[in-house]
């Protein structure tokens, strides 16, 4: 990039570190132009762009059943949420009301997606913070949830297992069964995760007070999800739009003051633990009755704007669709949690030490191509 | 006194977290969770569902139910499934009929989105559970599902 | 506040809204939509902000879109006290040389979203302190998401 | 000068028959120098295995078993392929100390490795001041640290080679200052002598509290000073890729890494011969076959070498301000006081002996 006008602004003992797109802690292929004097950052600037496709422009061109699977691309760790999210538009727009059945289900999966990203980063937050054993057992439980997706959905990372209308097939006869071994197997494992790094006195020490975002900062950057909460604000797109069979149920919304990393950590293991509480009040009343209703095999969306929200693993996830009554979307917009939460990782990172840099980068749990979309 | 109490804390917290990984040490015999995967070839099966390719299954007549309505077709994102059809004269009824010439399925496009499958009126295609896709070749990745002199099955309509 | 208050309200800071283009409406949409001339923008939108009746503090969405022979930006506004939702849509048929007022300074997470919405619609926004293309390489010659952008290598048209 | 062993003797004697005096020295002084290069290759490869194991053991995986029965061969075959490897560098490298930097590391963790009594009398070097050798040669390898980042011209291998300087300097300090604490209980630097006043107990139990405060202290600034997790501030690959050696390639990665695996078995052998005495078996129960030493040596050794690994796997690693307030406000007050206690343990005889 502009290496030459950065060199230019350089004070005398600051110089500038290259973090990416090819490190280990940036999570894929984000690149951060940092500014640093000794080991205290003075800016931060990413770089994005290495995983654009241009999936809004790629929407345009697609029948809306296509949109779908192209959802699952973005935030992968959280693609059922995604493809939730563009069909509950569709419906709306369609006023289709989906069986209760298809909103139950959608529910338990969502809330499967959900541990299995907050597993896997819980993983990732150990390793960038050093302690690498995490990853294993964060991986070992998530894996479980994907053999459950790959049994009903048939894939494990990317399902697309929604169509605008319902779902693509029932669940598997078998995925009660499973999703309640999980559940048992995974409530003994969570307090766990709280031994191995939760309470550990060096974690603590890496992430306590280490990227401090004030509840305002948080609004005024457009924060999301977890880093929102992690300040105090009240944010949870499940309570205030609930969409699907969230509006059945009681959950508490994990919300913690301080803001600082750790914050941001606690209130991912505790969505974990609300999670599961979620799929205990629904799991054992899957309403029956179908599992889609049946719509045109060429959708077209009358006239007008549609918006969902949906809160995935990241944060809010907006779909924003602009219809002119064709049967492809004149304009979609996905207003990806991902980009608005990096957008203060300059103004949280700064004054803070490259190890610190890591750990907040961790907390804020970015996915890249979700970022770039 | 709290500098004391801080080093007792962290100390226990410490031997805490030493006293998982110690457990998983220990049952590190059983509980270890690797797949050591091409030596389990021979008992490693996928689920039912599994999308690993999309293949159109054959008789022992050697016949499939693909009526060449292009459903399909239509419905791929990524245009993945071409189908060369022709309209030829059926021998039993002696009326034209659209008869696939060739279901050609690029897997090197696929994104197992699985829209296909679930547009297909007659269920003339469907997944396939193998996934050791890897070929030296990208040619290879193109394959026509319907094998030589293969025709679709009598009573199968569109 | 109910979209009919806000609506009223909005129009009461204007002493001329039909100089100011004021047009609100909540059809084809959920939310009240409120389009507004360019010039009018920033004004507006620090009175949203700041007038504690509204405090539409949280820009949870900006789009640019491309609406034929317009172009436009589109403004979703949320307050997190009174939780009322606003659209704010303004747009410019200068395709060569469109420029609005950057919101940035209001709501700093616009920083990034105006860099995306200049990337990729080639609109401009006055007073961003870093307009540089977000994703794309800076030497990218045209904006991907007009409708008249062609790319006959990398673009796949169905 | 030369261990006194049996069959050391006869090996000496049969030389001096057919050579000069001075001949036979040199000959079996580059003897003495193959078998420690050769133990030094064979240890170091063996660490690596272990730890591999050990943390696939701690991460539920199964680790190496592919090469040789139990995967025995695996560092073997790694050792042969980084040998195969090119050797790459930076562009604009100060190629002299780039090529120096892994032979400091080398050299001086070979020269630790000469020192210690793997059991009775099998000992290349017995000098008096054992100790004190073994920590100043143990911190000429952090120069080598320095170089090779320095000279790569790389700003993360700079950035992890002064947090090496800096980390180094800081816990050599703890390092010795618990080893002092032990040495007012011996009254001898000379390793030797130190594992002969073990025959009444080892100095853990002889000097009970403060010598357990000071195996504590010894291991965490022991841990440091080999720059492992969780405090590989050199290397935080999470941080800085790779630390100090993004630069290197092939060989001279494997002397880096070796290194560092030997460095680790230093300091748990020193940790082995003040604390836990040395090749004494528990109770003396096999005093009379000196050759067994070896064996208690190498139990107790790599017992603390699973023990640092048991800290690397599990722990998160310290930020590198939080790795000097570590040093500074907590290990080197507790160690000065330690100091005192166990004077006063020593002059009020409260030493427990067997």
């Amino acid at each position: 990039m502009e290496t030459d006008t950065i060199n230019n602004s350089f004070k005398s003992e600051e110089y500038f570190i290259n973090m990416g797109p090819q490190h280990p802690a940036t999570h894929g292929v984000l690149r951060l132009l940092l500014t640093i004097d000794g080991e205290i950052i003075k800016k931060v600037e990413p770089d994005l762009g290495y995983i654009h496709r241009s999936i809004e422009k790629m929407c345009e061109r697609d029948s809306y059943q296509q949109i779908v699977h192209l959802t699952d691309r973005m935030d992968y760790l959280s693609s059922h949420i995604n493809n939730e999210a563009v069909c509950l538009a569709v419906e709306n727009a369609l006023e289709i009301e989906v069986p209760e059945r298809v909103k139950v289900i959608r529910t338990i999966i969502d809330e499967l997606t959900r541990i299995s990203s907050h597993t896997l980063w819980w993983g990732v937050m150990g390793m960038d913070v050093g302690a690498l054993t995490s990853y294993f057992y964060g991986f070992r439980d998530r894996e479980l949830i994907n053999d459950i997706f790959e049994e009903t959905c048939g894939a494990r990372l990317t399902m697309n297992y929604n169509i605008p209308g319902g779902l693509m097939q029932d669940i598997h006869p078998n995925f009660v069964k499973r999703v309640k071994e999980f559940i048992a197997h995974f409530k003994t494992k969570l307090p766990e995760y709280d031994k191995l790094l939760t309470g550990n006195i060096i974690f603590q020490k890496r992430t306590k007070g280490v990227g401090v975002l004030s509840k305002e900062d948080a609004i005024a950057f457009g924060a999301s999800g977890p880093v929102a909460r992690g300040s105090g604000y009240s944010c949870d797109v499940r309570k205030y739009h609930p969409y699907s069979a969230l509006d059945k149920i009681t959950f508490n919304e994990a919300l913690h003051t301080e803001g600082d990393s750790y914050a941001r950590y606690l209130v991912r293991i505790q969505e974990m633990w609300e999670s599961i509480s979620i799929i205990e009040q629904l799991i054992d009343n899957i309403p029956e009755g179908d599992f889609k209703v049946a719509t045109k095999a060429v959708i077209k969306l009358p006239k007008g704007e549609y918006y969902q929200k949906v809160e995935t693993a990241r944060g809010e996830l907006g779909v924003y669709i602009i219809s002119t009554g064709g049967k492809n979307p004149h304009r979609m917009k996905f207003r990806s949690p991902g980009l608005s939460n990096l957008s203060l990782l300059n103004h949280i990172t700064v004054g803070g030490k490259i190890g610190d840099l890591v750990a907040t980068m961790a907390t804020i749990d970015i996915v890249v191509p979700d970022i770039d979309r | 006194m709290s500098y004391f109490s801080d080093i007792y804390h962290g100390i226990r917290t410490l031997l805490t977290g030493m006293g998982v990984t110690g457990k998983y040490f220990l049952h590190s015999r059983k509980g270890a969770i690797t797949q050591q995967y091409p030596d389990n070839r021979d008992t490693l099966k996928m689920f039912e569902r599994f999308r690993g390719e999309v293949v159109m299954p054959h008789d022992e007549n050697n016949e499939h139910s693909c009526t060449g309505c292009q459903k399909c077709e239509i419905a791929c994102p990524n245009g993945s499934i071409e189908i060369i059809w022709d309209r030829q004269v059926d021998p039993e009824t002696g009326k034209k009929k659209k008869l696939i010439d060739k279901h050609i399925y690029h897997l090197g496009m696929c994104t197992q989105c699985g829209l296909c499958i679930d547009a297909c009126p007659s269920d003339a295609i469907k997944w396939a559970q193998n996934f050791e896709n890897a070929v030296y070749d990208r040619s290879q990745l193109t394959r026509v599902l319907n094998r030589p002199g293969s025709k679709v099955r009598a009573g199968v309509e569109e | 506040m109910t979209n009919q208050e806000l609506q009223e309200l909005i129009t009461s800071w204007f002493s001329g809204p039909e100089s100011a283009h004021l047009e609100f409406t909540e059809e084809g949409s959920q939310f009240l939509n409120l389009s507004i001339d360019p010039d009018y923008l920033h004004e507006l939108m620090s009175w949203l902000k700041t007038n504690n009746k509204t405090s539409f503090d949280y820009l949870f969405c900006l789009t640019g879109v491309d609406w034929g022979k317009e172009l436009g930006v589109v403004y979703h506004l949320e307050s997190t006290t009174h939780r009322h939702i606003l659209v704010v849509k303004v747009q410019t048929s200068d395709r060569e040389n469109p420029v609005f007022d950057s919101v940035q300074d209001i709501w700093p997470t616009a920083n990034f979203h105006e860099r995306e919405v200049f990337d990729l619609f080639g609109i401009k926004f006055k007073g961003h302190p870093n307009l540089k293309r977000l994703f794309l390489p800076e030497d990218w010659e045209g904006f991907p998401l007009r409708k008249d952008y062609v790319d006959e290598v990398n673009m796949v048209v169905k | 000068m030369y261990s006194s062993l049996i069959i050391t003797n006869n090996i000496h004697s049969w030389v001096l028959s057919w050579m000069p005096a001075a001949a036979t020295g040199i000959i079996e002084m580059i003897m003495i120098a193959l078998a420690y290069l050769t133990l030094f290759a064979v240890l170091g490869l063996f660490l690596v295995l272990m730890e591999r194991k050990v943390a696939a053991w701690f991460q539920l995986r199964i680790g190496p078993n592919r090469v040789g029965f139990f995967g025995m061969f695996q560092t073997i075959a790694d050792a042969l392929k980084l040998l195969s490897k090119e050797l790459t560098g930076t562009d604009k490298a100060d190629k002299f100390l780039y090529n120096l930097a892994p032979y400091f590391l080398i050299i001086s963790s070979l020269m630790a490795l000469a020192v210690f009594p793997f059991s009775k009398n099998l000992q290349a070097f017995d000098i008096n001041i054992g100790i004190f050798f073994l920590i100043a040669i143990s911190s000429i390898g952090v120069i080598g640290i320095l170089l090779g980042g320095w000279s790569s011209n790389n700003k993360f291998a700079l950035i992890g080679a002064m947090r090496s300087g800096v980390q180094t300097i800081s816990y050599e300090l703890s390092v010795g200052l618990s080893l002092l604490t032990m040495i007012l209980l011996t009254g001898s630097l000379q390793l030797s002598e130190i594992i002969e006043v073990q025959k009444s107990g080892w100095l853990i139990v002889q000097g009970h509290i403060p010598a357990v405060i000071a195996f504590m202290i010894y291991m965490i600034a022991g841990t440091a000073e080999t720059n492992r997790a969780p405090f590989d501030m050199v290397e935080a690959e999470s941080e800085l890729g790779a630390g100090f050696h993004t630069e290197y390639s092939g060989m001279k990665f494997a002397y880096f890494f070796l290194a560092e695996f030997i460095n680790m078995f230093i300091i748990a052998a020193i940790g082995t011969t003040v604390f836990f005495g040395g090749w004494l078996s528990p109770f003396g129960i096999t005093e009379s076959i000196p050759w067994l030493g070896v064996f208690w040596f190498m139990i107790k050794t790599f017992a603390l070498v699973f023990l640092m690994m048991w800290f690397r796997w599990t722990f998160p690693r310290l930020r590198v301000d939080q790795l000097l307030t570590l040093e500074w406000k907590y290990l080197l007050p507790i160690n000065l006081f330690n100091i005192v206690l166990m004077a006063i343990i020593i002059w009020l005889n409260f030493t427990i002996q067997f």
